[in-house]
């Protein structure tokens, strides 16, 4: 100790020169704000317009923070639940989490951090109403690159183009268990494509199960509101999927897809009845009849028997389904599966009478007087004709006929070169059949490709099946040779103008742009309509038919309290789905009503 | 002349100007927020150049800093802490956890508001409040002590009662040993 | 490091033939012995087999199964060699031996597991308390301990919130979509 | 009668001299350390709002009669002794001549060595009475520290008491005026010594172990708080002061005006402040025997330069 | 005749103690007869709390268990979940990975810079380093978005990848940090007085390093080259040329040196990482983590943090719910088992230096 260690002594004097430098002490905090880092997550930002309410931000939330609340003048609509994140500052960690699952990117943090305040009740924050100028200040955004929502799809293993217009083998091969799980749970459970859906189907609690690996529960699930859902899981128009939430920034979830893995694990009919294990009520005596046995009448009978009714089906043809079995093509949906669904259905009581035509084998008023209440779900069976010059001649025909015969195994002369004209899935489908038979087939459009109301995935395969389109062409005329045999079709090219009342775009034709497409085959695919006939005047008056459907309350109840009705003879939007949602509706009044 | 009402207001602004700009810290860093503190007292933030400094001992501090989660544990030597401070004295809330619970809303160990066992006179939003967001708490806590709004220590003296029936609650046995206020 | 693994596994098998070893990748060499063999394992592989470094004692709570488990995690620094020592306990009748006087700071694991778990280590001398005061619950640590339902019992949450809405029920609502009881358990 | 009044007004005045001086020295030196920790410091008036707000505490708390003993001693002790310093050197006008000295008397040397001590021996029993076992550690250490500096210390003055026979800091002053040198150049070792006992007397680092934060939270004033602390804190600044001031008058001849005091006494006061800065902290024992070993060297080597010369 | 002990209460409210916790001492004189740790104030339940969560959401909880030192815990989580799940992680991401981790290093380091001359009451380097690790948190703020809790590394990868010209200033701060290490080397190193403070004091006999289960620069003071950085190395330290240093002594001297040497291997480790920095991917994207279902099975991984090894121990039991999670922290060991034996004869004021030294931090010990 006595030594005295000299340099140990002086050199720390040596930190005295720092008396001399400029302090590095940020002088004008508190009262200037120190800009934060550009990926600073500071107080929450949610830009309102954006946002639809998902509430994933919510669910994700570890701390609990985020409330989904309804806010004045924020209105649910579809795809939009209507309700907006609220953030308990006293809860969060700003983790940002929430931004990163965000599907829409509507939702992010901000630069500002600082608030201060001497009431604890004054920390619950209301993103983007709370901090409107708040979209300047954005700092932690997730970009589609930094979601953590899986943006892509799984791709749906699918036949080659050129394999698949050998045959009429199913294009789509479905999903594996691998493909199907992680397809599931690309899902966040938001519900909000449950209300787009018809029939409201439990969509985020089935996906969920396919998630968690539980099949079964999925399909019962399924089940609970939709007798055919491998049906439609392969055909569904699925609405769901625009609406998804998902969707805002990538593909949606496959849904459909989805739905038709979980209902295929259950690959027969006593399979299917053994897990869905349905439980059926006594038989209480009341009889209900059903006209056609399309998607409405078998939901409709389904469940009415399910709830223990004795119900009846009257149909036409020699196989039920309805436009389900006869207007689809057998590559998008083969009769084994809806063979497999409808003995399903009759494995619980459902009887059907089949080749019974209504109106010519058995009289309306029969079965009106011999049920206690009638459900018609008579669809559409007739098409609107072209009704252009020549419309009469031989190879000028409807697409929904020609596909109807098809189904129905019988033979068509459409030689090889076929014109379909129209837009829908109709169309399509008809063009894609005909394909199959070699035909070099045209679709004539009169709007833009993109305006087609045809799923983009069929429009897409029929595409790669070599399907050529005409977008912008109205037809004006149809050509044909001495025998009435056709021999073309002149149409007019047309310029898209935009709708004064704001509604989409009209095609209006360019006057002298006729121009002739040579073609054997002419099909109209643009529109259906109804057959009426059956109905006897008496009944034809109470029931109501207006615009070519019949006129229900939202009970699916006509005129006539005894008769109820749905499917495309009720509807606007014509599609299985909607079918089934008005056969499940039907039944739930039907209920009602009987059990008065 | 001192009981004249003027010249009492007159001497109360003076003493207010005094106390909000000489605080003293008391220095129990009661939850991961006090990492932050140091920064604030050294030298990048320096809140010495507005009066704040450290104080090693209750019976000295002005302000006590909660920063962030009370644990149960913890909660009894805060409020015996608290106790100790002389008044006027103040307490300060540091991010999410003294509001509502913050992360550890569900943790059986950590209380989640604060303002059931403690006046607290200013809170802090942030998980943890970074520095900058630490000294606009502190000055704003100067403003409310310049307006006389800061007085804390008369609310948990009137409503003692209902303060130390919700220390009980969580602290059956601790609180009930204890003399009240008396340390 | 195969090798290396082999022998070890060969040697431990020999002393303690009831061990069973499963296979991993790596350096990682995984045990389960009965807990009575606990100390003599453990203090077999400090003393004679170099794993000299204790890194970690887990337990968890296996409800389903009755069980406790403690997983004794050892680090030999010679041979670079990473053991997982797997132990059960009966829930019903928690007892151990305690392991302190092989590595010191066991004691303090043993501690936390006496508390959080609730397992009693036969011989262990340390102070009742460690982390909790005054705990009048079940241990905190098992699984059949819910700290929600706990919290919402001793403290509050703040007020002011109760105007939260669920985004499935709202549309379900709003739809008019019965979602069944079974199918609840899928909703988020 | 006059006179006395005189004496009064001075007496009063120097004590709010070196209230001022005193807290205003200690505002610097937190703005200084301040600088040299590379921030800015806190404004160099922030001891006087401190001590203004501590003295506006609504609510203390004490612990018994003793426990006033310690703010009161401390108290006595630096207004004692710094009534008992010469504050200006006699000279210049007569008025001028008679300024701040106070009650100095013959023999007030060895009154100071005994007073300075007076202090914590208060703070002592106050601290005893607390309760706070804090505050009797730091008591014991501060006691044990005291008889490590006043060994050096006394040799100092011992050195220079042999030197000129007198043991009046007046007398000292009129020397050092008189032979124009001043004793820190007279009796170097005895100035040196003195320093070096200067570091511990005002308990800056590395013989700050008496009240060391991260040892004792604050020491002997751990459980005082609101206007006990105040009148430590002023009786501190003054008691500061007062020994910066012995230190001028006895070495650096005194001053004759209040700058020229300023002056001195700050440069005096930048030594231990400064050495401090840079300084962890002695413990008890370490800081004892380093006052033991080369300041006590030093005040031998002192006693013998006074004893041979 | 025996003298009565006293006992003083280290803490909790005390601003000699790191982080709120305690130590019970009962002294005579200045000199300590016994001591008992008591902590628990700052237990949180984490791992209860991750129970409940799901594989994501838990990994916001880790970056809290050590608040000066937040990184490792991090690592240690998302390496845990990885090495159940089976997922890779990019080149990249490991490098960023090994980035963060030394950047945390040399925060914890100054901070511990700080701590430990605040003990022996040298505030002036404190107030230096504390305000010198800022510009590594700004650095932090700008890679990450958070200055303290970074929650940045998950499994999989990192969060988001390097900002524009972050490299660059992450050289400039190197650049001006070896600058000022020059500057504490005079203050603190090169000190008389800090020396006779720290030599010989604290000692961590080596014949109880086994029992106690010792690590990091404590470790590494005593004259034993052990990191887990080369012993089982993880991310792409064996890719990386850097030292261990080594210290004999044993005492807060020779930790202290072990410390002021890693800093600057950490500072190295840096450049070489900025240098090798590959290009591509830094994140391997794991499921919607709503749904994210880790398979059954256990993980015990460690890192090496500024204090010494923590290891982590996950375990799946197949469900989108950890089973199980529990970390050791380097202090878990090092502050109850190891300071209560080492603190009885010690010195009353170097309690709070012993501490510091031997790298305490509370909320790791309680969780």
């Amino acid at each position: 100790m006595s030594f005295f260690d000299l340099q140990g002594t002086l050199k720390p004097l040596t930190a005295l020169k720092q008396f001399g430098k400029k302090p590095h002490t940020l002088k004008d905090i508190p009262w200037k704000k120190r800009e934060a880092s550009d990926r600073y997550r500071g107080l929450h930002f949610n830009d309102l317009d954006e946002c639809i309410g998902c509430g994933n931000c919510s669910t994700i939330c570890q701390n609990a923070a985020i409330d989904m609340i309804h806010l004045e003048g924020i209105e649910g609509k579809k795809g939009d639940s209507g309700l907006r994140p609220r953030v308990d500052n006293g809860r969060c960690c700003w983790c940002a989490l929430c931004v990163e699952v965000c599907p829409t990117g509507s939702l992010s943090l901000t630069k500002d951090y600082i608030y201060v305040t001497e009431d604890p009740d004054a920390f619950l924050w209301t993103p983007g109403v709370d901090n409107p100028d708040g979209a300047e200040r954005k700092s932690f955004v997730s970009d589609k690159d930094h979601s953590l929502n899986d943006f892509n799809r799984i791709p749906m293993p699918e036949l080659e183009g050129k394999e698949r217009v050998k045959s009429f083998a199913e294009v789509v091969l479905g999903y594996n268990e691998q493909q199907a799980r992680e397809e599931a749970s690309r899902c966040i459970s938001c519900g909000i494509c449950t209300e787009v859906c018809p029939d409201h189907m439990h969509i985020p609690e089935y996906i969920n199960a396919i998630a968690s690996g539980n099949d079964k529960d999925a399909v019962k699930i399924i089940y609970d509101n939709n007798p055919l859902p491998e049906m439609c899981g392969k055909v569904c128009t699925r609405r769901c999927e625009d609406v998804c939430a998902i969707a805002t920034r990538g593909d949606s979830v496959a849904i459909r897809w989805l739905k038709r893995y979980a209902t295929e694990t259950a690959a027969t009919a006593d399979l299917t009845h053994e897990i869905v294990n349905p439980e059926i009520k006594e038989a209480n005596g009341k009889t209900v009849g059903i006209i056609g046995a399309g998607p409405s009448g078998l939901t409709a009978a389904y469940y009415l028997a399910l709830r223990g009714y004795d119900v009846t089906i009257y149909e036409a043809s020699a196989k039920a389904g309805g436009a389900t079995m006869y207007g689809i093509p057998k590559y998008r949906l083969p009769i084994e599966s809806l063979d497999k669904q409808i003995g399903y259905i009759q494995s619980i009581g459902v009887k059907i009478n089949f080749n019974t035509k209504v109106g010519k084998d058995i009289s309306f008023k029969e079965i009106y007087d011999k049920y206690d209440t009638v459900f018609m779900g008579v669809g559409f069976p007739d098409a609107w004709p072209l009704g252009v010059d020549g419309d009469d001649a031989k190879g000028s025909m409807q697409a929904f006929r020609y596909l109807y015969m098809i189904n129905a195994g019988d033979k068509v002369d459409i030689g090889d070169k076929v014109v379909v004209v129209g837009g829908g899935n109709v169309a399509i489908d008809a063009a894609r059949v005909s394909r199959r038979f070699g035909a070099e087939v045209t679709i004539l459009y009169r709007r833009r490709v993109a305006d087609m109301p045809a799923d983009w995935e069929e429009i897409e395969g029929a595409e790669d099946e070599g399907v050529h389109i005409i977008p912008q062409g109205i037809p004006t005329k149809i050509h044909k040779d001495d025998k009435g045999h056709v021999t073309g079709i002149e149409y007019l090219k047309a310029k898209m103008v935009a709708d004064d009342k704001g509604g989409r775009p009209r095609p209006v034709a360019i006057e002298g742009s006729e121009t002739i497409l040579e073609a054997t085959a002419v099909m109209a695919a643009i529109g259906q309509m109804g057959d009426y006939s059956f109905l006897p005047k008496e009944f034809e008056d109470k029931i109501k038919i207006e615009r070519g459907r019949f006129v229900v309350n939202e009970k699916q109840q006509t005129g006539d309290p005894k008769v109820f009705a749905g499917g495309d003879a009720v509807n606007r939007t014509a599609d299985a789905i909607s079918a089934i949602a008005d056969g499940f509706r039907a039944c739930k009044a039907i209920d009602e009503y009987l059990s008065k | 002349m001192y009981n004249d009402k003027n010249s009492k207001k007159i001497v109360e602004t003076i003493q207010n100007w005094a106390r909000s700009h000489s605080i003293w810290v008391l220095a129990y860093g009661t939850g991961c927020g006090a990492i932050e503190i140091s920064p604030t007292m050294t030298s990048r933030y320096d809140a010495e150049r507005l009066g704040f400094r450290g104080a090693a001992t209750p019976r000295q501090a002005d302000v006590m800093l909660i920063t962030g989660y009370l644990t149960v544990k913890t909660v009894k030597r805060v409020v015996r802490v608290y106790e100790q401070m002389q008044s006027p004295k103040y307490v300060v809330g540091f991010g999410s956890c003294t509001i509502n619970g913050g992360m550890y809303y569900d943790s059986y160990n950590t209380i989640n508001l604060l303002d059931r066992y403690l006046p607290v006179d200013v809170y802090i939003n942030g998980c943890m409040p970074r520095p900058e967001a630490v000294l606009a708490g502190l000055s704003k806590l100067q403003q409310i002590i310049r307006e006389g709004n800061a007085n804390g220590a008369e609310k948990y003296l009137e409503n003692l009662a209902w303060y130390k029936e919700n220390q009980r609650k969580i602290a059956p046995n601790w609180i009930a040993k204890a003399p009240d206020l008396n340390w | 490091m195969k090798e290396i693994k082999d022998k070890m596994i060969a040697q431990i098998k020999a002393v303690f033939p009831e061990a069973v070893n499963k296979d991993y990748d790596g350096n990682r060499l995984d045990l389960t012995v009965n807990k009575e063999a606990v100390p003599s394992v453990l203090l077999y592989l400090k003393d004679s087999m170099g794993f000299r470094h204790l890194s970690h004692i887990a337990y968890v709570d296996w409800i389903e199964q009755g069980e406790f488990e403690l997983v004794y995690i050892l680090w030999s620094p010679l041979d670079k060699v990473k053991l997982y020592v797997h132990t059960r306990i009966n829930r019903e009748n928690p007892v151990i031996e305690n392991i302190d006087m092989i590595w010191r700071q066991a004691n303090t694991y043993e501690r936390e597991i006496r508390e959080m778990l609730g397992i009693e280590f036969t011989g262990l001398v340390a102070p009742d308390e460690f982390i909790l005061e005054d705990w009048d619950d079940i241990p905190p640590f098992r699984k059949d301990f819910d700290t929600l339902e706990y919290v919402n019992r001793t403290f509050w949450h703040r007020p002011g919130r109760e105007d939260a809405q669920d985004v499935r029920s709202t549309i379900s609502e709003r739809s008019g979509e019965e979602i069944p009881d079974f199918a609840k358990k899928y909703s988020r | 009668m006059e006179y006395i009044l005189i004496k009064v007004l001075e007496a009063m005045a120097t004590f709010v001299l070196a209230f001022i001086v005193g807290m205003t020295y200690g505002g610097v030196v937190r703005k200084i350390t301040g600088r040299v920790h590379n921030r800015l410091g806190p404004p160099w008036y922030q001891n006087f709002i401190d001590a203004f707000k501590l003295f506006s505490k609504t609510r203390g708390i004490h612990h018994g009669a003793m426990h006033f003993l310690g703010a009161a001693f401390l108290m006595v002790t630096s207004v004692v002794s710094l009534m008992i310093i010469p504050i200006l050197a006699p000279g210049g006008h007569a008025w001028y001549n008679s300024w701040f000295t106070n009650l100095n008397f013959n023999g007030d040397l060895i009154f100071l060595i005994y007073i300075m001590t007076f202090g914590p021996l208060g703070m002592a029993m106050g601290a005893g009475q607390t309760g706070n076992p804090n505050s009797s550690i730091g008591v014991t250490r501060g006691l044990s520290q005291m008889v490590g500096f006043e060994i050096p210390w006394v040799m100092a003055l011992v050195a220079l008491m042999i030197t000129y026979k007198t043991t009046s800091i007046v007398d000292f002053m009129n020397i050092q005026r008189e032979t124009g040198t001043w004793l820190m150049f007279a009796n170097p070792f005895a100035f040196i010594a003195a320093v070096l006992a200067m570091l511990g007397m005002f308990r800056y680092s590395p013989f700050d172990i008496v009240g060391a934060p991260t040892e004792l939270a604050s020491g002997p004033v751990s459980e005082n708080g609101g206007k006990f602390l105040f009148t430590m804190m002023s009786s501190g600044s003054v008691f500061t002061f007062a020994k910066l001031v012995l230190y001028v008058d006895l070495f650096m001849g005194g001053a004759n005006n209040l700058i020229m005091l300023v002056v001195k006494t700050f440069l005096l006061y930048m030594i231990p402040v400064l050495y401090g800065i840079v300084s962890p902290r002695y413990r008890t024992e370490q800081a004892v025997r380093w006052f033991w070993g080369w300041p006590t060297f030093i005040g031998l080597l002192a006693i013998l330069y006074a004893v041979m010369f | 005749m025996r003298e009565k002990a006293t006992t003083i209460y280290l803490g909790p409210q005390h601003p000699g103690i790191t982080g709120n916790m305690m130590v019970r001492l009962k002294v005579i004189g200045d000199t300590i007869v016994s001591a008992q740790t008591e902590v628990g104030y700052l237990h949180r339940a984490f791992e209860k709390l991750q129970e409940r969560r799901n594989w994501l959401q838990g990994f916001t909880l880790m970056c809290r268990f050590c608040v000066p030192e937040s990184d490792p815990m991090e690592n240690v989580y998302a390496r845990s979940v990885e090495a159940i799940d089976g997922r890779e992680v990019p080149e990249r991401g490991k490098y960023i990975r090994v980035m963060v981790l030394e950047l945390a290093r040399i925060a914890t380091q100054l901070m511990w810079y700080a701590g430990q001359n605040g003990s022996l009451g040298l505030y002036t380097m404190g107030q230096w380093s504390i305000g010198d690790r800022d510009y590594i948190l700004d650095l932090f703020e700008e890679l990450t978005g958070g200055r303290v809790y970074h929650m940045y590394q998950w499994p999989g990868g990192v969060r988001r990848d390097l900002p524009e010209g972050f490299t660059d200033k992450v050289l400039r701060t190197l650049d001006y940090l070896e600058k000022r290490l020059k500057d504490y080397d005079d203050l603190m190193f090169a000190n008389s007085i800090f020396q006779k403070r720290t030599q010989g004091v604290g000692i961590v006999p080596k014949e109880n390093i086994i029992e106690h289960g010792v690590v990091g620069p404590v470790l590494r003071g005593a004259g034993i080259r052990s990191d887990i950085r080369i012993d089982e190395p993880y991310e792409v330290y064996d890719k990386l040329d850097f030292e261990i240093p080594t210290q004999e002594g044993s005492d807060i001297w020779a930790r202290a040196l072990v410390r002021r040497a890693e800093v600057h291997q950490s500072i190295r480790i840096i450049r070489q990482v900025i240098d090798q920095m590959p290009s591509g991917e830094y994140f391997n994207k794991f499921p919607n983590p709503l749904k994210w279902i880790v398979p059954a099975g256990d993980a015990y991984v460690r890192v090496e943090s500024g204090r010494g090894e923590v290891g982590f121990y996950a375990v799946s039991d197949g469900t989108i719910h950890p089973r199980r999670m529990h970390l050791r922290g380097a202090a878990y060991v090092h502050a109850i088992t190891l300071l209560e034996s080492i603190l009885p004869g010690q010195n009353i004021a170097d309690v709070s230096a012993i501490m510091n030294s031997l790298g305490t931090c509370a909320p790791e010990i309680e969780r």
